[in-house]
């Protein structure tokens, strides 16, 4: 096992990312949805605290990831609010149902 | 002390301008007063009256600054000279008999080249400028004055004149001041009678505005003022011809007047064209500013010899500047080509044909009588027409002899036919106007065969005497209740007494009757026999032209005779109409006593025939070529009788020329007397056995119809032209421009459907068959989105990738 | 005021004053029309004001300012006026605030009526002042779109086909403007100024020793002129004015008689007569000869008409014949002016014309309108009697035809007569046919007055309609009435301007001709 | 050799934990798998020396989001352990999607030299940080410059201790103790995180209020009226 660096950290917010999108492609409950958005987010923040340890972001780094984190909070706030409200219009929380985007 | 000429102009002026005055007054009387006020007229006739006056006083202060040398001659000494027109009688006294006066008095104002050149004869005549309406680099044009005797003469007898009349007119106008007068004339279309507000005060405003007119002209110091007042004479003559304006027969003649006035002005204008770009001056005398003295027209023709100054070749007249040499310009001699002042001469006399109603535009002057009485006798027998008479002579040193014989035979054509028919005309102002046509026509004969102090004798003596016959004439008519046809009339002079022989004193002064054997007669004697006396002395001068003697001379009998019966059908006899008759009365004294006073005047006013002072104060003003000799170098090869002295060509042949005027006269009034009083002969047997001559008379010599044929029904066919052309060719080129236009646009249309609008519906339906194949792609649903985000990630880093070298 | 403030006020003043009305109540007519006559009135007191400011010793350009305006192109914003523009502007003011007087007969849509009639105001105003040639196209144009709305909107019946052939005949005129502008421009240092384009053309400007040439001034000149002779209306370009006058509303036919149809006239002696003379001298005859025959031409079918309104047209058609025959009479012999002063009074007597044109013809539109307000018709054989019944209003109306006929003492007889008298020196042939003008007008005219004031008793419809004129209309009657015959008495009173500029205009057209002869002469020879 | 360690360990659970997310199909699971990830994540935090961080991450996370989530399921389901079954198609879909971002990912990850990167960025940790410039700018501060060049070595202890608690809250006031502020073209306005952090306090209201608003009870039947009747 060599030095963990920068890449390694980097990869690990790759790896959430990338399921993060997964989660969101394939789930059909709109929870789980939500939660592929979480995994995004929280793979940018490995990112951010990454690049703050080991370059010269510095304390601009875990900012950012602190904002992300507390938007991250307020957006699933509101995006439960809106599953609910999506539960509430069609019955269920399967988001196939709602093809609204087709226009 | 101001300058006699200042005095004279501010006199004069004033009388011209005051009629304007009471125009203005009268036009905004009649918005603000009642109908049945005279104020109108008595404003009018102070005006007028006034004037004179002016123009009296004017006259009294030339003559005492002359000391009457005017009117004495060496060899007319014996006349007193206390009546210069007959009306001043006691205003002076001793001035004709200063024999010592010196001519050169007058000329101190503004001729001072006369003293300098002691051959030439002094030019009596004073002249300045109002002011000036333009200037352009030397050329300009003002509003001048020119007076000398004749204007005087003619000032005061135009004023006075006007003045009878207008006391006339209160009396005759009175049933206008109404505000419901019935016209029995005029028929409406439910077939009942027009009736309309009186017009008192729109007649004497009219009759202002004329004596302003007419007096401007005699006023006139150029010839372009003369064509201002001329035209505004005639606007005067249309308005009160046209004053009934609801008779259509009115306002034809009134347009038909103006027309034919135009006609000449036509060639009037073409004349002044001429000598504007000729001389470039209008003006008649020469105009002095400071040093500088400026030719007038009448120098720079006649020099101050009162000779042409004509090339060797006769083709060109060199102009004179106001030193007597000739003009030059950079060096070269100023000329104007004969032909060219011939042409300019004739131009302007066309205006005096168009005025004075001479062949061939005599035409109007018959139907002006459609006005009222008063404005013929002031209008269309004494003043108006006879301008033109009066610009022939104020011109006269531009005339040269081929212009006067022109004159000579217009004038000798229009006596003539204008006598013949007046000899079946029955409407007894008719009789008159064709009476003044003929009596014009007389003038002009006399300007043409150089009678000049003849002609202006005439028309003065004329004035009187017509005026007077067309008062009578109106108080008839008044008296009669608007009756004019003779043939309706008869005996009247037991009705209408003074009437009756006030007209007889103006017929027996027309026809030019005189005791045989002496010289004593009225006024138409003298100046008759001065005509016809000139007239003889040209035809044996020119024996070519004896005409201008034989028409004259069987016009004065014819004259006699027309006059005559026109008395005798209406005043001597039985009456023929009962009706009429009883209904007649003389009319007031306001009326009279106009008529008392123009007879004694035209009784009078010539008395003592050429050597009376009216004759010698107009000779006064006469110009050189008018008194000598002249022989005209022009195709024309006329000469000119002289009339000035005991040696002249004229005196040979006056005692002759007097004898048979009068024989012809005697004749005639005792055929007449033959036809209508005793019966002896019954003129409608005459009629009958004539009837060929009779119609054509009656006809007037069927010039009316042959005008319509000629202009004015070629006239309104080419106004039909142009409005075809108009709408049939000019709209037709345009329509069709625009129709092509229209054509191309839908070509383009077209083209622009099918290929431009192709193309673009091309691309536009592939466009939307590919977004409709692409629609499946739009699914709606959001996993599937975040799907194709994620492949477009890849795809793009993966071209990236493939595409940007390391 | 200044005047650099006083010339731009008058041109933008009506435009300006058109602006509130947008915040008028469509339904407060009556505040709109004294809205209007304000802004009129108030441009016209300029225009006067301009007038006391004037000295008419000077003959060149007063009050010239410049402001570079395209400068790119060398387009100024540049004003000026001189003698020959000065009685235009006035004339302008003047016709303006009578037709706005006027327009009290107009009822539908007041408001866009009185903003399009400020602007048209605004479009006559610039074209005379300015002295930019692009400029002055601008305002041409202006001029135009207005014109074009108040004839096809507020119009008689045919009203679309007399707008747009008033249109089309004016934007063909303005295309042929424009290629001789443009011509010029390219000829010149890329200038559009009109002072220093007829200097070249005089071959006094100091950047440029040569002058056009002839074939380029003669193409340039009937270009212009075509253009010039659409608006004035000369014959064969004068058919679409009786159809535009037919169909114009009263107000609207008094400007264009009055205003529209002098700039025909001002456009021929300013701008195509400065720059391009040799081009001008080489037409004079053809233009006096087509200004004789539309005299004569207009005369006659003026006669032939029965409308009234499409008679005073025809009358307007022969009465600026006179104006073109009194610009045109330019005799030159062997390349020297003959008769400078007779050609001067010609043009002294054609700008005369012009502005007597614009208060006779006015006025006869005026009174033609008076009567179509009251019956509606315009058939003369079926007026009559009209005296009668409205005597104030006839003698009026009398006045303004004699002033239209030539009378003296009223304005219309010094311009006829002037022209006819200049003409000689240039072809007496021409001076006689143009002379006998006088007959035929008169015959017209009288004939008109005859058919529908004189005579007994009205025929037509609605006889009860006929009332004597108000108090507006008689204000209006009374106004020009007045100027008649102020003009007819006292001509000096308009000649003393315009003296100065045109004797230097004939100077320098003569001595550029001169010029340009001699040029021509020397090199021909060997 | 412990950093190592942990950091593996923690990266392996992070990465299973969101693998496992993807692949169960249980909401309440998928929650379970969530926080294993999540916790891991804040771990990570830690070994990166920003405690407070992974404080946050903890408690907002874990403690807060992830309930949050689970209220969902249990609003939204029918009951707790129903399952909405994604088809295998779109599921080796979605793997094979992943599977080549996540390629895409780390060979740019690899391909790029990040010490170069970093060198080129304007401030370090290690940049100067005078007494003038906490005096010119904050001169009333006296909280945390009480040393000047002692100030200095301070910082960079506490950083590498990852004790940043109290420079976050002083950014967030506006104070920046790691940068030069003449430096970077700030132009004396202050480079902190005051105005963010306002904004951020305020987008936190609203969104509480709006999600209390979308979320609030309604009648269902109207908006379908609603609709079929446009």
């Amino acid at each position: 096992m060599g030095e963990v660096g920068l890449n390694a950290y980097l990869m690990v917010g790759a790896v959430l990312f990338v399921c993060g999108v997964v989660c969101m492609a394939t789930k059909r409950n709109g929870i789980g949805v939500l939660m592929g958005v979480e995994l995004v987010l929280n793979g940018a923040n490995v990112n951010f605290v990454a690049f703050s340890r080991y370059t010269s972001l510095g304390l601009d780094g875990q900012t950012v990831a602190l904002f992300v984190i507390v938007l991250a909070a307020a957006e699933a706030a509101v995006a439960l609010a809106i599953a609910l409200n999506f539960y509430n219009n069609h019955l269920t929380i399967d988001v196939d149902r709602g093809n609204e985007l087709q226009g | 002390m101001p300058e006699t000429g200042d005095i004279l102009m501010f006199l004069l002026t004033v009388a011209w301008l005051l009629p304007l005055a009471g125009f203005v007054v009268e036009i905004y009387w009649l918005c603000f007063s009642h109908r049945l006020n005279k104020g109108a007229a008595y404003c009018a006739v102070a005006c007028i009256g006034i004037g004179f006056l002016c123009s009296l006083s004017a006259l009294l202060y030339w003559g005492n600054d002359t000391h009457w040398a005017a009117l004495s001659e060496p060899d007319h000494h014996g006349h007193a000279a206390s009546h210069d027109t007959g009306h001043g009688d006691a205003a002076h006294g001793a001035g004709g008999h200063d024999h010592d006066a010196h001519a050169g008095d007058a000329d101190q104002h503004s001729h001072d080249q006369a003293s300098e050149h002691a051959d030439a004869p002094a030019k009596k005549y004073y002249s300045g400028t109002y002011y000036e309406l333009a200037r352009f680099g030397g050329l300009r044009v003002s509003l001048d004055w020119y007076i000398d005797s004749l204007t005087l003469v003619m000032f005061t007898m135009v004023t006075f004149i006007a003045t009878c009349i207008h006391i006339f007119a209160i009396g005759y106008m009175h049933d206008e001041l109404t505000e419901e007068y019935e016209d029995h004339e005029v028929h409406l279309h439910n077939g009942g009678h027009f009736s309309r507000p009186g017009r008192f005060h729109r007649f004497f405003a009219y009759l202002s505005l004329f004596s302003f007119s007419m007096l401007g002209i005699v006023l006139s110091g150029n010839i372009f003022q003369v064509f201002i007042f001329w035209e505004l004479v005639g606007l005067s003559s249309y308005l009160l011809i046209g004053f009934y304006i609801e008779r259509k027969s009115a306002s034809t003649a009134a347009n038909k007047a103006f027309i034919m006035n135009r006609v000449g002005d036509f060639g009037f204008l073409i004349g002044m064209m001429i000598l504007w770009t000729s001389f470039g001056t209008f003006q008649f005398g020469d105009r002095t500013e400071g040093a500088h003295t400026e030719a007038g027209l009448f120098t720079m023709v006649r020099g101050h010899d009162g000779k042409l100054d004509v090339s060797e070749d006769g083709k060109q007249v060199y102009l004179q500047d106001a030193h007597g040499h000739r003009a030059e310009k950079n060096g070269q001699p100023l000329t104007i080509s004969y032909m060219l002042l011939v042409a300019a001469g004739l131009g302007v006399f066309a205006g005096s044909i168009g005025k004075s109603a001479q062949f061939p535009l005599q035409t109007w002057l018959p139907d002006a009588m459609e006005g009222p009485t008063p404005v013929s006798a002031l209008v269309h027998s004494a003043t108006m027409v006879a301008a033109g008479v009066y610009l022939a002579a104020r011109f006269y040193p531009v005339f040269t002899p081929e212009v006067l014989l022109g004159i000579a035979y217009i004038g000798c054509i229009t006596l003539f036919i204008a006598a013949t028919i007046a000899l079946v005309v029955t409407d007894i102002k008719r009789v008159l106007a064709y009476s003044t046509i003929s009596q014009l026509g007389y003038m002009m004969l006399a300007i043409g065969v150089a009678g000049w102090g003849a002609a202006l004798f005439h028309l003065v003596t004329h004035a009187f005497f017509k005026s007077l016959m067309f008062l009578c004439s109106g108080s008839v008519i008044a008296g009669c209740h608007h009756v004019q046809d003779m043939s309706r009339m008869g005996g009247l002079r037991h009705k209408m007494k003074i009437t009756a022989y006030t007209m007889l004193v103006g017929v027996i002064a027309i026809a030019g009757l005189a005791i045989p054997g002496t010289s004593i007669g009225l006024s138409g004697f003298y100046s008759k026999d001065a005509i016809v006396a000139s007239a003889l002395a040209y035809s044996e001068l020119n024996p070519g032209h004896i005409l201008l003697f034989i028409a004259p001379l069987v016009t004065a009998g014819i004259t006699s005779f027309y006059m005559f019966r026109l008395w005798f059908l209406t005043f001597a006899g039985t009456p023929r109409d009962a009706h009429v008759y009883e209904n007649c009365h003389e009319n007031p004294s306001v009326m009279t006593t106009p008529l008392l006073v123009l007879a004694v005047l035209a009784a009078g006013c010539a008395w003592g025939g050429e050597g009376g002072p009216l004759y010698r104060l107009i000779v006064d003003s006469e110009t050189v070529p008018a008194a000598a000799r002249v022989a005209s170098v022009g195709a024309a090869k006329v000469i000119l009788p002289s009339h000035q002295g005991h040696e002249s060509d004229v005196h040979h042949v006056h005692s002759t020329a007097g004898m048979l005027a009068l024989v012809s006269a005697i004749i005639g009034m005792t055929l007449a007397y033959l036809l209508y009083v005793k019966k002896t002969i019954d003129p409608n047997q005459i009629r009958q056995q004539f009837s060929g001559v009779y119609d054509f008379l009656v006809d007037k010599w069927r010039f009316d119809s042959l005008y319509d044929a000629m202009f004015v029904a070629p006239v309104h066919i080419i106004s039909a032209w142009c409005v075809s052309f108009d709408k049939g060719v000019l709209d037709p080129i345009l329509h069709s421009a625009a129709n092509l236009t229209v054509l191309t646009s839908k070509w383009d249309r077209a083209f622009d459907e099918t290929f431009v609008d192709g193309l673009v519906n091309l691309v536009g339906t592939v466009t939307y068959n590919v977004g409709n194949s692409l629609k499946v792609i739009q699914t709606g649903r959001l996993r599937q989105y975040v799907m194709w985000i994620a492949v477009g990630v890849i795809v793009l880093f993966g071209a990236l990738f493939t595409t940007i070298p390391k | 005021m200044s005047p650099e403030t006083l010339l731009t006020c008058i041109v933008f003043l009506p435009a300006v004053w058109a602006i509130p009305l947008v915040l008028f109540d469509a339904k407060a007519k009556e505040a709109m029309r004294y809205w209007g006559v304000l802004g009129t009135a108030l441009t016209f007191a300029l225009t006067l004001q301009l007038l006391m400011q004037f000295d008419s010793s000077k003959s060149g350009m007063q009050f010239k300012f410049d402001t570079p305006w395209i400068a790119n192109w060398n387009v100024f914003f540049s004003l000026g006026v001189d003698g020959i523009s000065l009685p235009l502007v006035v004339l302008t003011g003047f016709v303006c605030l009578l037709s706005m007087l006027a327009s009290w007969s107009i009822d539908k849509n007041v408001k866009g009526y009185l903003i399009l009639f400020l602007i048209l105001e605004t479009g006559m105003m610039g074209v005379f002042l300015s002295l930019d040639f692009f400029l002055f196209y601008v305002f041409w144009e202006v001029m135009l779109l207005p014109m074009y709305f108040l004839i096809g909107i507020w119009g008689g019946p045919r009203r679309e086909y007399a707008a747009i052939k008033f249109f089309l005949y004016t934007l063909a005129g303005s295309v042929l403007m424009l290629i001789a502008m443009l011509m010029f421009y390219f000829n010149s240092d890329r200038s559009f100024d009109l002072l220093e384009l007829a200097k070249i053309a005089s071959g006094t400007s100091a950047g440029r020793s040569h002058v056009y040439g002839m074939s380029m001034q003669v193409a340039a000149f009937i270009m212009l002129f075509i253009g010039f002779a659409i608006k004035l209306p000369s014959f064969p370009f004068h058919t679409w004015l009786p159809d535009a006058h037919v169909e114009a509303p009263t107000p609207i036919s008094m400007i264009l008689a009055g205003v529209l149809l002098k700039m025909g006239g001002y456009g021929i002696i300013r701008i195509a007569f400065p720059l391009c003379p040799y081009g001008a001298q080489y037409a004079a005859y053809f233009l006096a000869a087509l200004g004789v025959f539309s005299i004569i031409y207009g005369a006659f079918a003026a006669m032939a008409q029965t409308d009234f309104k499409r008679l005073v047209a025809y009358s307007s058609v022969s009465h600026m014949g006179y104006v073109l025959l009194g610009i045109a009479v330019w005799k030159i012999v062997d390349g020297k002016t003959v008769g400078r002063e007779y050609w001067e009074m010609g043009l002294n007597a054609a700008m005369f014309q012009m502005i007597a044109h614009g208060i006779s013809s006015t006025g006869m539109f005026f009174m033609v309108g008076v009567l179509y307000d009251r019956v509606h018709h315009r058939d003369i054989n079926k007026f009559g009697g009209i005296a009668q019944v409205m005597p104030h209003y006839a003698a009026l109306a009398a006045v303004i035809f004699f002033a239209g006929l030539g009378l003296p003492g009223l304005c219309g007889f010094v311009g006829e007569v002037f022209s006819v008298l200049a003409c000689w020196n240039f072809s007496p042939l021409l001076a006689i046919v143009a002379a006998s003008g006088v007959i035929l007008t008169a015959g017209y005219i009288l004939w008109t007055m005859q058919r529908v004031y004189l005579g007994p008793e009205y025929k037509g419809p609605h006889p009860e309609a006929l009332v004597e004129m108000n108090s507006r209309e008689l204000a209006i009657g009374y106004t020009l009435v007045a100027t008649a015959i102020l003009f007819g008495v006292l001509p000096h009173l308009l000649f003393d301007p315009m003296h100065g500029s045109i004797q230097a205009l004939t100077q320098s057209l003569a001595s550029s001709y001169e010029t340009l002869y001699g040029a021509i002469h020397t090199s021909q020879l060997p | 050799m412990i950093e190592q360690l942990l950091f593996y360990t923690f990266a392996i659970l992070t990465c299973g934990g969101a693998v496992a997310v993807v692949a169960t199909q249980n909401v309440v699971r998928m929650a379970f798998w969530l926080v294993v990830s999540l916790g891991s994540v804040a771990a990570l935090f830690f070994l990166l020396h920003a405690d407070f961080l992974g404080a946050a991450q903890l408690l907002i996370y874990v403690g807060g989001t992830v309930v949050l989530l689970v209220f969902g399921v249990m609003l939204t389901a029918s009951g707790p352990y129903t399952t909405i079954k994604t088809s295998p198609a779109e599921g080796i879909i979605g793997g094979a999607v992943g599977l080549m971002l996540l390629m895409v990912l780390v060979s740019s990850i690899g391909s790029v030299d990040w010490g170069a990167i970093s060198g080129r960025l304007p401030a370090s940790p290690e940049s100067p940080f005078t007494a003038d410039s906490i005096r010119e700018a904050h001169a009333e501060e006296s909280l945390v410059n009480a040393g000047s060049t002692k100030a200095k070595t301070d910082l960079a202890a506490v950083q590498q201790q990852g004790r940043t608690v109290r420079q976050l809250g002083l950014s967030f006031l506006g104070l920046r103790p790691d940068r030069n502020l003449k430096e970077g073209g700030a132009n004396g306005l202050a480079p902190g995180y005051f105005l963010p952090f306002e904004i951020v306090s305020v987008h936190l209201l609203v969104v509480l209020i709006g999600a209390a608003y979308l979320a609030r009870a309604k009648r269902r039947a109207v908006s379908e009226d609603r609709v079929s009747l446009d």
